[in-house]
């Protein structure tokens, strides 16, 4: 791994931050950072089809991306709201606390 | 630059969106459409679709890639279509009942479900990973609204967070791994991926391209351990979501997983036959083991789910005509003996986890004989026993490994289908074996519920005695092998 | 006439029929014996005529039986036999009529109609008079299917037939504890002998693929070489099969070690044990070995195995007889003990002399069960012989009968029983086997003794009992003594067609046909000396004249139980030991049937507990979770292996519902994993 | 000075590229969720430099107006709303955090591996200007637009229908009753 | 006079004509009317064995070894076809079963007070069940019966069973469950190596089918391993039904908690299936297999004969002694089969129809004295025979049939399965003794105990003796007994073709040797057939 920038770097980058991102969903119990961190995994997609379609010079990458990011802007939307019913139920955001469901 | 005349061959699509469309007008408009007119909306907009589906297949020659590649128009498609409209029609009449229980606006519950619903059909065609891909994503949000429609009800809610945080992660994963696949071969064209991962041997993305895609496809179809979001996501949804996504999103979920992993990742098909291999084993093992101390039908009802999930996947793996047409067949009557089954469990729902515990069948064939045979019928069905679909559905899965030389899958999957034996068989000798007391709910009024089932009830047993039709019905619908 | 040999078995069995099914309860005692008597009657005139004409038809004179087969009984399909490959193993039921069964037939249907009309008056006063006589009847069908049938098979339906009969008259008074018991003992050891005889019908169907004696027989004689092969228990084939028969006659016939059921056969009513236990059935081991006597002639081990098993058999009961106070009691032991002589005999190879005793004995014992029986009958049931004595006035009929037969029996010259064991002593002795003779000798003494003992305490002395049976004692009708006469002029004459002489002894060569010469053996033809006859009559005679001496010497007059006390005091061990038959039945209580028993039960333990409770402990230990299965079926199920199963999968089904413990957090972790483990398993999947 | 002229490009992504991890840090870190927001932003503000440092200017800008405006304040204002300072959560990670701390490291060994043999030629292209299917040069956001209502128009539809059940979503889980 | 048979659908009609019963029970009779519909079904029944009668006399002994064939396409993609068809075997247990399923509806009568009108529809379905599997000719449809016969089989013992019915009954379901899918994979590797091949081995390329003649004519051609694994997947299914020794734990469970008629079907026609499958499948299909695995196939049906009769001994419930009975009795089956002989085939499939007539009775027996006392304990009983002296005389034919006592039907069976035995393997014949001289002391003892003795339980005083119902039905079982022990040849004339064909594919040098001497066979059975 040079110095030189190399799509290699994009992608353990973006891998960083998926890593990152899913670390949150997984460890965080607060929903709102719970949303967040799920953005950051979109983001690092984001990251490696920007990398990738400058690397093979082909356009799909980006066009992928914009879906990418339109489908994180309607996740989000349907997300919070998810979230805004929870608060409404529980007077919380705590996913703990939604634990009638299991076995 | 596609023609206009491609258009026309997404009329099933749009008219399925416009009818939501029109559903959502409905309800906004005035005091709004009530649940009874929208589900009769819905229901004649599903039938168009078919038509329209049916009017496409007769002028499609065999098969027809249009609109650059992205959509692709076969028997395959064109079954799953079919399928997913047939099985959401059932879902409607299972939920006009439903809705009354509790009040909430009908009319965008029937919109969501069948904007979702044109979603699948756009799954079903899709043929590159990013059409798949953001119908995949429509399909997803639709459902997760739907599992907290009922967001005055805690468990619905925590359903619809449930799924939705564990759907977007697993979409997540999904998505990383079509970026990986894009970057090792430049191309989300299915055909094009195939032919570039034959030259991209040994590039280390590949592997890991593949694996997460196919980690997202197995959270859809809820095989193990993928699935660990089912069960509760199936308790706390309105039952008919529940039916739903057990039925058609599942199906729809196959469908993709067929389509990519036979076209997209043909070139790789030996390596991950062995993967799924041993994901159907550990499926199959999994959900009937934990079926077993289940108390809660609907509980009950989701590990089945998954477990017959690891069942076509034997005929996934199996990667053959019998395999194909197995794996078609098997989800054909599955979907009707769950959707009856779910059906049954509707009418003796009372709010707040009534009726939902086995003990709640308790003498059922004494209260009403011919629901309790009905339900018979489905478990009977569900353990794969003849003559009903589900046998002959099994018969094939495991004739198709048998076939394709994975017998330890086999006897697997038929030993862990003896096990079943013992809590399906829970509800039966509740129904039968057993005598009710006072608390035990008696089923509701509901002719077209009742309806619903005794058409499913119906369609599972012809499906286990005259197979015939069905088969070559599915034979037409087959994929071209990788 | 000859044609009719097949009515022969069916009439008893129409009889029985009748009086079982058809005329059940419909018809008066009178009726019951008219037509039980009757049947029985007809099979024996009808024999006699059927032998009659035997005895002038061409086949007799060519040597050769008369056979006739109704129809294809049990055609069980092609076997590869070993001597002619493959061939359809196929039995007939088919009858035959040859010098041996002939005499039989006429022992059976004579003895056995005199004893029907016997029992007319012997059983009067019995409810079940009509089940008597249907058993009885159905007795007789078997034993005649037994003694004519053309194969070995139609020779184990009556030997099984006879077997059944007698498992039911043994327990006839079926309200009592012991008879039905007695019944099952015989049976079952019966059963045990019957063992040895089927295994034996296998080898010879294995080997020659029929059971039929007139393929088996001349073809063995022809040609030795077909059984003298190596057998199995590393005997020659010969040798098994013919251990194998005599297993099933040791059963029939109560030899040492299986003649444990004969003694307590003796619940049974009186005229039961003259018939079964004394005259006909207890023969049928027998005239089986006499009729497999080529078999025999191959095997001359096992042969000499018989006749010891016969001569200690011989001895063994004649002692245990001189202890017994039941006077039904010392006529078993007794018969177990000339039983034993014919065996004696057969094993020696005198096949005619065993046959010539079978027949004598057959007169003399039925005689005497059947005045045994008249006594008991006088004597309102009592058994005790110390209980009685001095009936000799009161039963004048009854003591003449007994005494010729016990003269009889205890070989008295010029009776019947004299010459037939003379025959037998001379066979021994001519053969030059010392030691069976002296112990056949010695047994001879015994007899003579142990019987006038018997007839001493029954009918000499003065009465022991009490008074009632006193005032009740009276002559037996005549529906009974009749029959003591007939049978005691039978036990007179029957002797003398088996002169000791060898030109007059019509028997020996009426039944010569029978014994079939083997190619390159020696018959039992012993060329021996005037002299040497003569003195040994004279032997046997003193023998026989000392033991009854002895007994009037110890218990004639009025002496009474003295002799008895006497012995008593002197030598107790030993008397106990006689008195107690040796023990050999609590013996075999403690072994055989206990053994079985401890078996059958720890196998049932082991079934609940093991096979079907793999590791109840396990299942225990999973108690929580078997109960949480068991719940689903039934609560108080203890079935350990589904329990077990069900406990493991319901562990493991806890298992997975821990993992879904209802936190997002916890399930995204798993997701997470499983992205991790789908790599993982590639990995090890494709990288190895 | 000249190194920089010389790797102005290089050094500029490793700023960024620590911006938006850093970002991200506290994203996953920041006990209130206003800073976590916060910090949100930087990550998106930084990825979109990355993205135009690869010259896709088009989706760069995007990033920043969706992200950066929208999705943004689409959480700050849920935020506000349910004012969590009312109820700070007491603890920040769930018990099964630990695991999930192990699991990330080992993803990133395990991955990070896979991804060091990747061999990427050197790039094919100028960054700057991209060729369409029509084989003329265009700048990029019309040949992303190009791309979008040509090959890509299927999903650009489909879209369109994902982002109506979105708002419908939206509309039904947040409308009060 | 019987040609019509051969004009109609004979075999369908005798096979769904319950199931049609069961049907218009089911929707037309009102669960009101219980005396109507017990008539109604019984006659049914009985409408159905009389039907059945005509087979035997339109049988054609000389003919084609499977007659009245009935063939219809069914699933054509993948060959399943409609067949049905017998053969001797299959005749007799297709009488066997009409017979008993009519004795057993008259059983019913009195027994069964409590939700009669799924009983018999139940009942019903399980008739139809069992007479699809005897004569279905394709292995689909085979196994589709053997599966559906279950279902009713667990309820008739999951509602009308003893207290501990719900176990039993899942208990029977589960065993036989696990044993049956495994045999589906037999059937499925069969069949593909009939057709395209499967896993490693390389197929025949025949047209795709399950037609099982098809497959006894590949039998031989299949490779040994894969024989010999295709017989375990068997073996498993068939060993559970018959049950054979390590197998055989649900069937006491199962028959204590039957009720009567269940019982009696559960004895007389369920276990001949495992003895059927057997006969018809692994014998000629899989003959090096059976050659091979010959030694623990006797071990095991050895072990269960002393086993079953050892466990048998120990007993107190009469009903469970009889059900260890059957162990054993099915462990001679078993013998006699593996004997792979004339004799031991012959006697096999002979004794699977004296256990149905003669386990069939006895568990009637124990039935009727249930009815009347409500206790099988034979503790509680003693001194009956005074009582009920035509029950006493019935239950001691049935006893003496059941030890094989000869003029009666169990010796006759016995006889030739030892002779078959011994001929294999002499001590094979010498410990299968042994378990005869066993099995007359349990029964007996039983017999003694329940009929002999003192009358000492006052509860027994006047017990009612038969009924007219009850002598109606147990009157053919114990004439049959008679008829089979006295002149069995008819049943054997039946069976010479099938055994014969069994021989021939399962025992290579009895081929040979029949070819070395024609003149041998056949026997003279067929000679005097005529």
């Amino acid at each position: 791994m040079t110095f030189e920038v190399t799509t290699t770097h994009y992608l353990v980058l973006s891998f960083l931050l998926f890593t990152i991102g899913v670390f949150g969903i997984v460890a965080r119990k607060n929903m709102i950072t719970v949303l967040m961190s799920i953005e950051l995994v979109l983001n690092s997609v984001n990251l490696n089809l920007i990398a990738f379609s400058y690397q093979l010079s082909d356009l799909t990458g980006q066009i992928f991306a914009v879906f990418t990011i339109t489908v994180a802007a309607g996740e989000a939307a349907v997300g919070l709201g998810i979230l805004i019913a929870l608060y409404r139920l529980r007077e919380t955001t705590t996913l703990d606390r939604a634990v009638e469901l299991k076995g | 630059m596609p023609s206009a005349a491609e258009y026309q061959l997404l009329a099933p699509e749009i008219l399925l969106a416009a009818a939501g469309l029109l559903l959502l007008l409905g309800g906004a408009i005035g005091r709004g459409m009530g649940n009874r007119e929208s589900a009769l909306v819905s229901i004649v907009s599903l039938a168009l679709t078919a038509g329209l589906v049916l009017r496409v297949q007769s002028v499609i020659p065999g098969r027809m890639l249009v609109l650059g590649g992205s959509f692709v128009l076969d028997g395959f498609s064109f079954f799953w279509k079919l399928l997913v409209l047939m099985a959401t029609a059932l879902v409607v009449l299972l939920s006009v009942r439903f809705l009354d229980e509790g009040n909430y606006r009908a009319s965008e519950y029937y919109a969501l479900l069948l904007l979702a619903t044109s979603g699948m059909l756009f799954m079903a065609s899709g043929y590159t990973l990013l059409t798949i891909w953001i119908s995949l994503e429509t399909m997803a949000l639709a459902s997760y609204i739907l599992a907290g429609y009922f967001k005055r009800e805690r468990r619905s809610n925590e359903a619809a967070l449930k799924y939705f945080i564990l759907g977007a992660l697993s979409s997540g994963i999904l998505l990383y791994g079509i970026s990986l696949l894009y970057g090792a071969t430049g191309t989300v064209q299915l055909a094009g991926l195939s032919e570039g991962l034959r030259n991209a041997q040994g590039n280390p993305l590949v592997p890991l391209g593949w694996l997460m895609l196919a980690a997202g496809l197995f959270f859809k179809v809820a095989a193990v351990p993928f699935h660990i979001w089912t069960p509760d996501v199936y308790v706390g949804a309105p039952t008919p979501v529940t039916a739903w996504l057990a039925v058609a999103s599942k199906a729809a979920s196959f469908a993709i997983l067929l389509r990519i992993f036979y076209e997209g990742l043909g070139s790789v098909k030996v390596e991950w036959q062995a993967v799924v291999a041993v994901v159907a084993a550990v499926t199959m093992i999994w959900g009937n083991i934990a079926a077993l101390t289940q108390q809660n039908v609907k509980r009950m009802l989701a590990y089945s789910s998954i477990a017959h999930a690891g069942y076509v996947l034997i005929g996934v793996l199996a990667v053959s005509q019998v395999g194909l047409w197995s794996v078609i067949f098997y989800l054909l009557a599955y979907s009707f003996i769950t959707l009856g089954a779910f059906g049954t469990v509707i009418l003796l729902e009372r709010k707040e986890y009534a009726g939902e515990t086995i003990a709640d069948y308790a003498g059922l064939a004494r209260r009403s004989p011919f629901l309790a045979a009905m339900m018979l019928l489905f478990m009977l069905a569900l353990t794969g026993i003849p003559p009903t679909g589900g046998f002959v559905g099994k018969f094939y899965l495991f004739a198709a490994a048998v076939e394709g030389g994975w017998g330890w899958v086999a006897v697997i999957g038929v030993l862990t289908s003896a096990i079943s034996l013992y809590y399906y068989f829970g509800i039966v000798l509740n129904m039968y074996l057993r005598d009710s007391d006072q608390t035990t709910p008696t089923p509701l009024h509901a002719p077209a519920l009742v309806g619903a089932i005794a058409f499913c009830a119906f369609a599972t047993l012809a499906l286990g005695i005259l197979p015939g039709p069905f088969i070559d019905f599915a034979k037409n619908s087959l994929l071209p092998l990788p | 006439m000859r044609e009719l040999l097949w009515v022969l078995p069916v009439l008893p069995f129409v009889g029985a029929l009748l009086n079982g099914f058809v005329l059940r309860h419909r018809v008066g005692k009178k009726a019951v014996a008219w037509i039980a008597c009757g049947v029985v009657g007809l099979a024996a005139v009808l024999g006699l005529l059927v032998i009659a004409d035997f005895l002038g038809s061409p086949e007799h004179a060519a040597n050769k039986p008369f056979e006739q087969d109704l129809y294809v009984w049990v055609p069980s399909g092609p076997l590869a036999t070993v001597h002619d490959g493959v061939k359809s193993f196929t039995v007939d039921m088919g009858f035959l009529l040859d010098p041996l069964s002939a005499v039989i037939l006429f022992v059976v249907t004579f003895v056995g109609f005199w004893i029907h009309v016997y029992s007319v008056g012997y059983m009067a006063h019995e409810d079940g008079f009509q089940r008597y006589f249907t058993y009885l009847n159905l007795f007789m069908g078997a034993m005649l299917l037994l003694v004519l049938g053309n194969n070995y098979l139609v020779m184990f339906v009556g030997w099984e037939g006879v077997g059944l009969c007698s498992y039911l008259l043994i327990g006839y008074y079926y309200k009592e504890e012991f008879p039905p018991y007695a019944g099952r003992k015989a049976f079952i050891t019966n059963r045990v002998g019957d063992f040895g005889f089927v295994l034996g019908l296998f080898a010879l169907v294995s080997t020659f693929g029929t059971l039929k004696y007139t393929e088996l027989f001349p073809r063995i004689a022809a040609d030795p070489s077909l059984l003298t092969g190596a057998g199995h228990l590393g005997l020659t084939l010969a040798g098994f099969i013919a251990l194998c028969l005599f297993i099933g006659a040791m059963g029939k016939s109560a030899q040492i070690p299986l003649y444990v059921w004969l003694p307590d056969a003796m619940a049974g009513p009186t005229p039961v044990s003259a018939l079964i236990h004394a005259a006909t059935m207890v023969t049928a081991g027998v005239y089986m070995v006499v009729r497999s006597n080529v078999i025999y002639q191959l095997a001359p081990s096992i042969a000499m195995f018989v006749a010891v098993i016969g001569a200690l058999t011989a001895i063994f009961a004649a002692t245990i007889g001189l202890a017994q106070n039941d006077i039904k009691k010392v006529l078993a032991y007794s018969t177990v003990s000339q039983l034993g002589y014919m065996f004696l005999a057969a094993g020696l190879g005198a096949y005619t002399a065993a046959i010539f005793h079978l027949m004598t004995h057959a007169f003399f014992k039925a005689l005497l069960f059947l005045g045994s029986g008249s006594v008991i009958h006088a004597m309102g049931g009592e058994q005790d012989m110390r209980k009685m004595g001095g009936l000799k006035k009161h039963l004048p009929a009854t003591y003449k009968t007994f005494v010729i037969g016990s003269m009889a029996i205890a070989g008295v010259p010029g009776l019947a029983g004299f010459f037939s064991k003379d025959e037998i002593l001379h066979a021994a002795a001519a053969g030059g086997h010392w030691t069976l003779y002296t112990v056949g000798l010695i047994t001879a003494l015994l007899t003579a003794f142990y019987m006038f003992r018997a007839v001493n305490l029954t009918f000499h002395g003065e009465f022991r009992g009490t008074h009632e049976q006193e005032h009740h004692l009276h002559e037996s009708p005549p529906s009974m003594t009749v029959p003591l006469w007939i049978l005691a002029v039978g036990a007179v004459v029957s002797g003398f067609v088996g002169l000791p002489v060898e030109e007059w002894n019509v028997f020996r060569r009426f039944l010569h046909p029978v014994v079939y010469a083997v190619a390159g053996r020696t018959t039992e033809e012993h060329a021996a000396s005037v002299f040497f006859n003569v003195a040994l009559i004279a032997i046997a005679v003193t023998i026989a004249l000392v033991g009854i001496g002895l007994a009037m010497r110890l218990y004639g007059g009025a002496r009474g139980l003295a002799a008895d006390e006497a012995w008593e005091r002197r030598m107790p061990a030993v008397r106990l030991l006689f008195a107690n038959k040796y023990y050999v039945d609590e013996l075999y209580d403690a072994t055989v049937i206990r053994g079985t028993w401890g078996l059958a039960r720890a196998l049932f333990r082991f079934d609940a507990a093991f096979i079907d409770g793999l590791l109840v402990h396990g299942a225990r230990n999973l108690t929580l979770v078997s109960s949480m299965i068991s719940g689903l079926f039934d609560k108080y199920v203890v079935d350990g292996l589904v329990n077990l199963t069900a406990a493991v999968l319901g562990l493991f089904s806890r298992l997975f519902r821990r993992l879904q413990t209802g936190y997002v957090g916890s399930y995204a972790l798993v997701l997470a994993v499983g992205m991790f483990a789908l790599v993982a398993v590639y990995m090890l999947l494709e990288r190895g | 000075m000249d190194f920089l002229t010389a790797h102005g490009a290089d050094v500029l992504f490793y700023l960024f590229a620590l911006l938006a991890l850093a970002g991200a840090m506290g994203v996953v870190s920041m006990r209130n969720p206003m800073y976590g927001a916060i910090s949100l932003l930087l990550t998106f503000l930084a990825v979109a430099a990355l993205f135009l440092l690869r010259g896709a200017e088009f989706v760069g800008i995007v990033q920043i107006f969706v992200y950066g405006g929208g999705i943004m304040v689409l959480f700050l204002f849920v935020i506000m709303l349910v004012n969590l300072h009312r109820l700070p959560e007491i603890k920040l990670f769930g018990g099964q955090s630990p695991f999930a701390a192990v699991l990330a490291v080992l993803l990133l060994a395990f991955f990070g591996w896979f991804f060091l043999q990747v061999k990427f030629g050197p790039s094919l292209t100028r960054p700057e200007v991209f060729v369409t299917a029509r084989g003329e040069t265009l700048g990029n956001s019309q040949a992303v637009a190009w791309g979008l209502y040509t090959q890509q128009l299927l999903p650009f539809e489909i879209a369109s229908v994902f982002l109506l059940i979105a708002m419908v979503g939206a509309v039904v889980l947040g409308r009060k009753q | 006079m019987f040609d019509w048979v051969h004009n109609v659908p004979i075999l369908s009609i005798v096979c769904y004509v319950p199931l049609a019963g069961a049907l218009i029970v089911m929707f037309a009779m009102k669960s009101g009317q219980e005396a109507a519909i017990r008539k109604f079904a019984t006659g049914v029944v009985f409408v159905d064995f009389l039907i059945s009668l005509p087979l035997w006399f339109a049988f054609d002994r000389g003919g084609d070894l499977f007659q009245f064939r009935e063939s219809a396409p069914w699933i054509d993609s993948i060959g399943v076809r409609y067949e049905f068809g017998i053969d001797g075997i299959a005749l007799l247990l297709v009488l066997l079963t009409t017979l008993l399923g009519f004795i057993s509806f008259l059983s019913s009568w009195s027994a069964i007070h409590t939700r009669e009108k799924e009983y018999y529809v139940f009942l019903l379905l399980l008739q139809t069940g069992m007479l699809g599997v005897f004569m279905a000719m394709d292995f689909f449809l085979f196994y589709v019966f053997w599966e559906v016969m279950l279902v009713p089989m667990y309820f008739l013992i999951g509602i009308w069973g003893g207290p501990r019915k719900l176990y039993a009954a899942i208990k029977f379901f589960l065993y036989t469950l696990v044993g049956s899918v495994l045999m589906l994979l037999g059937i499925l590797a069969l069949y593909f190596y009939n057709a395209g091949g499967l896993l490693g081995w390389q197929g025949l390329g025949n047209p795709a089918t399950f037609f099982i003649p098809q497959f006894h004519e590949i039998g031989a051609s299949i490779p040994l391993d894969l024989q010999v694994w295709i017989f375990l997947a068997f073996f498993v299914g068939f060993a559970i039904k018959v049950p054979m020794f390590p197998f055989h734990t649900w069937l006491p469970d199962a028959h204590v908690e039957a009720p009567t008629a269940g019982s009696v079907i559960l004895a007389g026609v369920l276990l001949k299936m495992g003895t059927y499958g057997f006969v018809r499948f692994s014998l000629p299909i899989l003959p090096d297999a059976t050659l091979k695995l010959l030694p623990w196939m006797a071990a095991l049906s050895l072990i269960g004969i002393l086993y079953g009769a050892l466990v048998a001994m120990a007993q107190k419930d009469m009903k469970k002694l009889v059900a260890y009975s059957s162990v054993s009795h099915l462990g001679f089956v078993m013998l006699g089969l593996f004997a792979l002989n004339g004799p031991g085939i012959n006697g096999g499939v002979l004794q699977m129809i004296n256990h149905g007539l003669s386990t069939g009775a006895l568990f009637l027996l124990v039935g009727i004295i249930y009815e009347r006392r409500h206790t099988r304990m034979i503790a509680d009983y003693g001194g009956l025979s005074s009582e009920m002296p035509l029950y006493a005389t019935a239950f001691l034919i049935i006893t003496l049939s059941s030890i094989g006592l000869p003029t009666l039907n169990g010796f006759v069976g016995e006889f030739t399965i030892l002779v078959g035995a011994f001929h294999r393997v002499w001590w094979w014949g010498l410990l299968a003794a042994i378990g005869i001289v066993l099995g007359a002391a349990y029964m007996l003892w039983m017999y003694q105990r329940v009929f002999f003795g003192p009358l000492t339980n006052s509860e027994n005083k006047g017990l009612p003796d038969l009924n007219g119902r009850e002598i109606l039905y147990l009157a053919p079982l114990i004439l049959l007994c008679f008829w089979i022990g006295l002149y069995p040849r008819p049943f054997f004339r039946v069976l010479e073709k099938p055994v014969q064909y069994v021989m021939e594919k399962v025992d290579h040098t009895y081929a040979t040797a029949v070819a070395a001497a024609p003149s041998a066979v056949p026997a003279p059975a067929a000679a005097a057939g005529e």
